[in-house]
């Protein structure tokens, strides 16, 4: 079997080589990219989905001419289940990109965009298959890579380059602390071998460590609040079927690489847990505040991305806490939440992009505010994107809602379980959670509201249209796994129940059983069962009365126009001025001013506090400094020579006096 | 005895502080020509007071010396400042008398370098390692301060003369084809800076190289 | 009581008891203001009249409009079955149901503020901008009580929180559980839009939040979101009195009698409330939520500090 | 034999080349002589290689002179189309630059076999002075001004390092029976004799002097201004293959003081150079405004960090030795390539290139790739150069190092991108004049060579890799 999984990364590569040999035909290159990620995703969703259901483990070394460590392989459940989600969403977003792609045809070259998306999905997976940690490392690189070059795909747009630039500045930052991180470990184990690195006895000092660069490192490729700095320009800058990729999954490659190293680091001390309740509390609630700003449709999404995240990063705490408050259940819960929450994120994120660039394919704009009333040009898209909201909201009966209620369980449980000085924190995660439910439930009646209700606000809204099979194809796969997952979440549970159990240091075989997750398909049934009955009742009602149709009611006003709709800035307003300092809010006025105003203006800013008060300031100062470096070469040779003297005498002096003595 | 070479040595770093103190660029190359003409005398010297006689191939080698930094490089170098007329050294950074100062604080740090570095063997004469560092270093000043490209070979001129001083203890150890290859080497370097300061001439019609500023960053 | 008739029991006091709450609040209303007021079944009578009247539908809406009442409807009649109305134990009680609880609620809200801004009135798109806000807002109010409540339970369920809570049962003061009910009765207010957050009886859509947006509603519908309203007051009304009188631990018709005598007397509180207070200025609606969440904590912090186990 | 073939074969047939008036017949002699060089070179891999007195060859000589003969071939390959399309000044007859090229070669040979220290240095300066007229190349003032910084500066350094030679001649005076013969074996056999200052003092200078040559921060500044106003071959030479040259001098240095006992001063001075080469080269790296120059800092860096590779020892070394073949092959392409972005823009200048990727799609691609490999991103070769060094680094004594020297190469890398990726992005869609086979084929080969390093090293070049590190102080 992972012989299998390693040929599909193999088969990838090949299918990238093939599609960069075809290049210059967009139809061929097109159909070979699509075929090739098609082909291995249908093989390999049921052969990690087997793998994980089996639980198998296994594991192939070869060997290598370089000084370093050897290849070494290996699949556990935790691998399988990252390598479902990665052939899962990646499939899907083949098939959308190949009809999304058409939109560019002509206008320019399609082979880049074919070339490194096989590549980006064979590193991926290389990056859940490796054993060691030079192997880790080089996929981990080549996925930034592949990555970086779709998502400058469109690089004659500017903003596209200045997201290039960012993306890539972070993945190095990133890249460096995981340098660090294993060059640590592996100087502590003596091998870059994940069975050894699992063995070595590390001090306290050395874990803790090793487990903040983890988090540092793994944690601006997942986009932890405030290392998400790349994230909201590097998604919506890449074609869309990309963006779902790398919200989908890659982003998600940061987690796995947190949990493979915490499955390495041995038992974590309980304040590993609070710092990942803070990072997960901070990211949540900051991604969603600054999702609700947006006005970008895919920029809103890439945000909501970060408060996945940090959903994600709340299970992980409340995991680790479990396991440090020797109570694995909670631990199981948390763990099996956050994971499940990375398939189900993967799953309706990658469906709301996907409806994102329908929408910008046929209205040719991401702006909300000159959207509207697209549900009924595009209906297929609409139901599907209200599907998805409904999901990425965590309410029932889709599987945002039961990956999220793994988590509340978990927390409420050791909210009653845990030591009193840590209980805390665990209603903590209730609280964070609900605020960050809430916040999205508002942010997606926002967006599915604005865009898809009410009259179009532009002309270009007036003409959406329809988006092709490919694509509808594709999101109405994800969607209907969204709902798959949340009517039956014992089956999906399954999922992640052996890889949650041996993180939360349950011994094999003694994997605890939920229950009560049966009560949550039959909820669901009842609530449909409601929904009809009372449609019925309606319909019944309604039958031999008159049914008309008339304009809006305007309050008495005669001519109500489209403009005149709520805007999704004024629907955001209320939400945001509460939490102003963290959404960074800027209040630009200008009132009417002189005897006769001529104009006013009152504009309110929402801007990344992160981005805008952290690191833009830092990377100024940097490069102050290095201007300052730069007045060295100032093109006087006198001085150039006065360099070799003063070295020289230098070098001289503190080799020779210490030997004056002798 | 060896109070000749003593006297060699010494004379080298009084022209040393001649050269640093003289503006005009002819006085220069005469003065360092003049350097030759004693360096030139020193390893057949050297070896004379040491063994009381002195090999041919040394002698050979002391004649050739003789035409390189006599006469060939000081040609050379009267036809550069031809090329370029310039008479004086345009103004320095540091103005002669402040030069002067440090030079004399080069050579002290030399003779206290000396005393660090003492020669493991007994040496021909004491002045050597005092003598070849503080040519070196006042070589090197000149370098540092000057700012006609002439001037600026004559240090490097000095520089190599300082280096060739202690050149003079391993006369033995270095066979003559390496001897001959450095000193070809002298040659050519001066050679070609002389042509490049022709086309500095040429193209800027002065050699100031302090207005040779133009690749920065 | 057998499961079956459990269900048959909850389901019949929720179809006749809520809209009797709103009457209730009217009459302790019109009684302040020294009126007869309106009669107390008023609200029967206009669901019967509104569910035999034809409906008009704005040219701009969607079928979301319509689905909109349905699912809301569905959501809050289904947590109505989930929280214990006669009995410790609901008919759809299950560990973790206090999450899908709050959940159902979140999920109806969905649909009306969806339905509200598929008209495209900037009115209704107003109130449903406010609406989102407040319950946003409201949300860690509502689950930090929720985990309140479950702590001594150790589970998270109204049963296992019920158990611990009945007299016989909870070793523990009761002062976490005022505290806990105190933050969800301005919650409670601020679900079902009564003053001091929002005036069921104002006039000016300006100043609206949850009238408004059902302006386009008719007909079933209307009587579809009339009764959801009144269900809502009855349900949430439910936990608050779970969390402030003394239960039977077993279920029975003591139980029921003492919830319906519970929600009754909220309603008289509701309505005491409603006239000796003004309604809040929309910017202060959070400062209140966020009290509300304090007070909230203080629950919390003396809970943990009793120790729960 | 086969050595001294090596040396004076290019020599003469540089002098041979000045009698031919035509450029072509320069051109195919000089292709002839470089693949007879490369195959000459490669032959020394199979037949063991012989010690013998003043040119001998060892492992470090024979890896570096078969670095220099494929850098050599390259930059020949790529002269054809360079010199035939007649970009440069008609002034000068071709044939002058394929006899300085020639003799240029012949002079780093010479460095890379000769055993002798005081020959070493003549060879060294011999390079400097047969560079000098290339460089001046395109009669252009700045390039005037290169040359005559480059003529100054490193004659400069380099009688620096004449003088750390006959230091450690004297130093080796002090061994019973007196001074050896200049030669790294007979200097080795005594230099435990050697007095400390006299060792010390002569390792500074020879560092200071070579490293003047090699473009070691504080005494690089003659390089950037060299390396961007040479002939773009003459350029890839100077990267690829000249500051390889001093690497060896300075390597063979280093070795006598190995041989002392305690090379601990040695070391330190090699990691302090090094390191500080690699921080200030950075910052010349973000926001450079021309790209020749860019590159000339990237090799600041790059030898920086074979400098600090060869300073830490042990495991570093083998990767010093790698960091340099990485080096010069990347750099040397990167070189070329931008020759033929200059010829289609006409200016180094990187605000006013755009759109390469459109214009010169394989050009575009190879300098991706290769900035890719020189930034040490994998699989290139230099990713694992780089790694090892820092691994090496980090399990060092100060481990600080290592994560500076992580961070330092991961600014790099963002320099060097941040500059050359809107150079490569953008423009309008209209591709420019076709490329022309030998002006991509050479950059092409040494991409793949950069590649083939980090993916497959050959065993045979590991194997020789390690021989040459054990000669200075790498750990087996």
């Amino acid at each position: 079997m992972l012989g299998l999984l390693l040929a599909l990364p193999i088969l990838l590569v090949v299918t990238a080589a093939a599609s960069a040999v075809v290049a210059k035909s967009d139809r061929i290159a097109r159909i070979v990219g699509t075929a090739g990620c098609l082909v291995t995703c249908g093989v390999g969703v049921p052969t990690s989905l087997v793998a994980v259901l089996r639980a198998s483990r296994d594991e192939i070394r070869y060997g290598w001419t370089l000084p370093v460590g050897e290849l070494h392989f290996g699949i556990d459940p935790l691998s399988a289940f990252f390598l479902l989600c990665i052939f899962l969403v990646s499939g899907i977003a083949a098939v959308y990109g190949a009809g999304y792609l058409l939109a560019y045809a002509g206008r320019r070259r399609l082979a880049p965009a074919l070339v490194f998306f096989p590549l980006l999905v064979a590193a991926m997976a290389t990056v859940v298959l490796a054993r060691d940690a030079i192997v880790l490392i080089i996929a981990w690189e080549i996925m930034s890579v592949a990555s970086f070059f779709l998502v400058i795909f469109e690089h004659d747009r500017p903003e596209v380059r200045r997201a290039g630039v960012l993306y890539l500045i972070a993945s190095q930052a990133g890249v460096v602390c995981l340098f660090v991180l294993f060059a640590l470990l592996g100087r502590a184990a003596g091998s870059f071998d994940f069975d050894r690195l699992s063995g070595a006895a590390l001090t306290p000092g050395l874990a803790n460590a090793a487990f903040l660069l983890a988090v540092a490192g793994f944690g601006t490729k997942a986009g932890f609040w405030p290392l998400h700095v790349w994230l909201p320009d590097a998604h919506p800058a890449a074609p869309t079927h990309v963006s779902a990729l790398m919200s989908g999954v890659m982003i998600k490659m940061g987690i796995y690489g947190l949990l493979r190293i915490l499955l390495l680091l041995g038992p974590p001390p309980s304040w590993w847990g609070v710092v990942m309740i803070g990072v997960g509390g901070v990211s949540g609630i900051a991604g969603v505040l600054l999702a609700l700003a947006q006005h970008d449709l895919k920029r809103l999404l890439a945000y909501h991305s970060v408060e996945n995240i940090g959903i994600i990063a709340l299970g992980i705490g409340i995991g680790l806490l479990g396991v440090s408050q020797r109570q694995p259940f909670v631990g199981f819960l948390g763990f099996a939440g956050a994971m499940l929450h990375v398939l189900n994120h993967g799953l309706f994120k990658g469906l709301l992009f996907q409806a994102a660039g329908s929408i910008q394919k046929a209205t040719g704009t991401r702006d909300i505010e000159s959207l509207g009333g697209l549900l009924r040009t595009m209906p297929v898209t609409g139901a599907l994107f209200l599907v998805g909201s409904i999901a990425i909201c965590g309410l029932p009966p889709l599987n945002g809602f039961v990956s999220e209620w793994l988590v509340f369980i978990g927390a409420f449980l050791g909210g009653a379980a845990f030591a009193p000085g840590w209980t805390v924190y665990a209603i903590l995660v209730v609280v964070a959670l609900a605020l960050i439910g809430g916040l999205a439930a508002a942010c997606f009646v926002k967006a599915f509201g604005i865009v898809f209700l009410g009259e179009p606000r532009s002309d270009r809204a007036l003409q959406a249209h329809e988006s092709g099979a490919a694509m509808r194809g594709a999101m109405l796969v994800s969607a209907l796994l969204c709902a798959a997952i949340g009517v039956w979440p014992a089956g999906a549970l399954r999922l992640v129940a052996r890889e949650a159990a041996e993180l939360a240091r349950i011994p094999a075989g003694a994997g605890p059983s939920l229950p009560m997750l049966s009560a949550i398909p039959r909820a669901a049934l009842v609530l449909a069962a409601l929904a009809t009955l009372l449609t019925l009742v309606r319909a019944l009602l309604l039958r031999r009365r008159a049914v008309l149709r008339a304009p809006t009611w305007g309050c008495g006003y005669a001519a109500p126009t489209a403009r005149m709709q709520y805007t999704a800035g004024s629907f955001a307003r209320p939400l945001l001025e509460p939490f102003a300092l963290i959404a960074g809010a800027r209040l630009e006025a200008r009132g009417p001013d002189g005897p006769f105003p001529t104009s006013a203006r009152y504009a309110r800013h929402f801007g990344d506090m992160a981005g805008e008060r952290v690191f833009a300031p830092a990377y100024r100062r940097v490069l102050h400094l290095f201007s300052r470096v730069r007045g060295l070469q100032h093109g006087r040779m006198q001085l150039y020579l006065a360099y070799i003297l003063i070295t020289l005498i230098a070098l001289l002096v503190w080799q020779l006096s210490g030997l004056g003595g002798r | 005895m060896s109070g000749i070479s003593e006297l060699l040595l010494l004379l080298v770093v009084v022209l040393d502080l001649a050269i640093l103190t003289s503006t005009r660029l002819t006085t220069c190359i005469r003065t360092s020509a003049l350097q030759g003409v004693l360096l030139a005398s020193l390893p057949a010297t050297l070896l004379f007071e040491a063994a009381g006689r002195a090999p041919l191939h040394v002698v050979a080698l002391g004649v050739f010396l003789l035409l390189l930094k006599a006469f060939a490089i000081p040609t050379l170098l009267f036809r550069a400042v031809r090329a370029a007329d310039v008479q004086h050294e345009v103004e320095p950074f540091v103005s002669l008398h402040v030069s002067v100062l440090i030079g004399t604080g080069l050579i002290a740090i030399s003779f206290w370098l000396a005393t660090v570095l003492v020669l493991p063997r007994l040496a021909p004469s004491a002045m050597v390692v005092p003598a070849g560092l503080s040519t070196l270093l006042l070589g090197f000043l000149i370098l540092v301060s000057r700012r006609q490209a002439v001037t600026q070979v004559i240090g490097y001129l000095m520089l190599e003369n300082g280096v060739f001083i202690f050149g003079q203890l391993l006369v033995r150890e270095i066979p003559l084809a390496a001897e001959l290859a450095i000193l070809l080497d002298l040659l050519v370097g001066v050679f070609v800076m002389g042509i490049a300061i022709y086309h500095i001439s040429r193209e800027f019609d002065h050699i100031d190289t302090e207005r040779l500023t133009t690749l920065r960053g | 009581m057998s499961a079956a008739g459990t269900l048959a029991l909850q389901l019949a006091m929720l179809l006749a008891l809520p809209p009797l709450l709103p009457g209730v609040i009217g009459r302790v209303k019109a009684w302040f203001a020294g009126r007869r007021g309106r009669p107390l079944l008023q609200t029967y009578h206009d669901l019967f009249k509104l569910l035999g009247k034809g409906a008009v539908y704005s040219r701009t809406t969607t079928w979301l409009f319509r689905a909109g009442p349905v699912v809301s409807l569905a959501c809050l009649i289904l947590a109505g079955l989930i929280v214990p109305l006669s009995g410790p134990r609901a008919p759809f009680g299950f560990t973790g149901d206090v999450v899908l609880f709050a959940a159902l609620f979140a999920l109806a809200r969905f649909f009306t503020l969806a339905g509200a801004l598929d008209t495209g009135s900037s009115f209704e798109g107003m109130g449903a901008s406010r609406d989102a806000a407040f319950s946003a807002l409201a949300e860690p109010t509502l689950f930090l009580v929720l985990a309140i409540m479950c702590l001594p339970g150790g589970a998270p369920s109204f049963a296992g929180a019920w158990t611990a809570l009945s007299p016989v049962a909870s070793g523990v003061g009761r002062a976490p559980w005022f505290a806990a009910a105190a933050a969800l009765f301005v919650v409670y207010l601020a679900e079902n839009s009564r003053i001091p957050v929002d005036d069921p009886e104002t006039h000016l859509e300006l100043t609206m939040i949850h009238e408004v947006m059902v302006l386009d509603h008719g007909g079933p519908d209307l009587a579809f979101i009339l009764y959801g309203s009144a269900l809502k007051l009855f349900v949430l009304g439910a936990v608050l009195v779970h969390l402030v009188l003394p239960f039977p631990a077993s279920g029975s018709w003591t139980f029921a009698a003492t919830l319906v005598a519970g929600e009754l007397a909220l309603g008289v509180v509701v309505g005491t409330v409603e006239s000796i207070m003004a309604r809040q200025r929309l910017q202060q609606v959070p400062q209140l939520l966020i009290g509300a969440f304090a007070i909230a904590a203080v629950g919390l912090a003396s809970v943990t500090f009793q120790g729960v186990r | 034999m086969i050595p001294f073939v090596l040396v004076v074969g290019p020599a003469l047939a540089g002098v041979v080349s000045l009698l031919t008036r035509d450029p072509r017949r320069a051109l195919a002699l000089l292709l002839a002589v470089s693949a007879l060089h490369l195959g000459l070179a490669a032959s020394l891999w199979v037949a063991p290689p012989v010690k013998s007195g003043i040119l001998g060859i060892d492992p470090l000589g024979l890896l570096f002179v078969t670095t220099t003969s494929v850098i050599f071939l390259a930059a020949a390959t790529y002269s054809v189309p360079y010199l035939l399309r007649g970009t440069h000044d008609a002034s000068i007859p071709p044939r002058r630059f394929v006899a300085h090229l020639l003799w240029f070669l012949a002079a780093m040979s010479l460095v890379m076999l000769t055993q002798h220290l005081a020959l070493m240095w003549a060879a060294v300066e011999a390079t400097t002075l047969t560079t000098a007229p290339l460089i001046y190349y395109y009669r252009r003032p700045q390039a005037l001004e290169a040359t005559w910084k480059y003529l100054l500066i490193c004659s400069v350094g380099i009688a620096l390092a004449l003088l750390g030679v006959f230091f450690l001649g004297i130093a080796s005076s002090a061994a019973p029976g007196g001074a050896r013969a200049l030669t790294v074996s007979g200097l080795s056999a005594v230099a435990a004799a050697m007095p400390r200052p006299w060792l010390q003092a002569a390792f500074v200078l020879a560092l200071v002097g070579y490293g003047t040559k090699m473009g070691l921060v504080p005494l690089h500044t003659w390089l950037p201004d060299a390396h961007s106003q040479a002939p773009s071959p003459v350029s890839a030479l100077l990267s690829g293959a000249l500051l390889n040259c001093a690497f060896v001098a300075i390597a063979r240095i280093y070795q006598v003081c190995l041989a002392s006992g305690d090379a601990a001063f040695a070391r330190g001075l090699l990691v302090a150079l090094g390191f500080t080469s690699i921080a200030v080269a950075v910052a010349f790296l973000i926001r450079q405004g021309d790209y020749k120059r860019l590159l000339a800092y990237s090799s600041v860096e790059n030898m920086g960090v074979a400098c600090l590779g060869l300073g830490l020892g042990g495991a570093a070394t083998y990767g010093a030795l790698l960091q340099a073949v990485n080096h010069s092959m990347c750099k040397a392409g990167l070189f070329l390539l931008a020759g033929n972005v200059l010829r289609e823009y006409g200016t180094t200048s990187t605000e006013a290139v755009r759109g390469v990727w459109r214009r010169l799609p394989l050009s575009g691609a190879l300098i991706t790739a290769l900035l890719l490999a020189i930034g040490g991103s994998p699989p290139f070769g230099p990713f694992w150069s780089k790694f090892i060094i820092f691994r090496a680094a980090l399990d060092g004594p100060d481990a600080w190092l290592g994560v500076g020297f992580a961070v330092l190469t991961g600014l790099a890398f963002l320099g060097m991108a941040s500059t050359l990726l809107p150079m490569l992005q953008g423009g309008e869609p209209r591709p420019g004049r076709a490329e022309g086979v030998l002006t991509v084929v050479a950059p092409l080969a040494l991409a793949g060579a950069a590649l083939g390093l980090g993916v497959a090293l050959p065993p045979a070049l590991a194997d020789m890799l390690r021989r040459a590190a054990a000669t200075i102080g790498g750990a087996p």
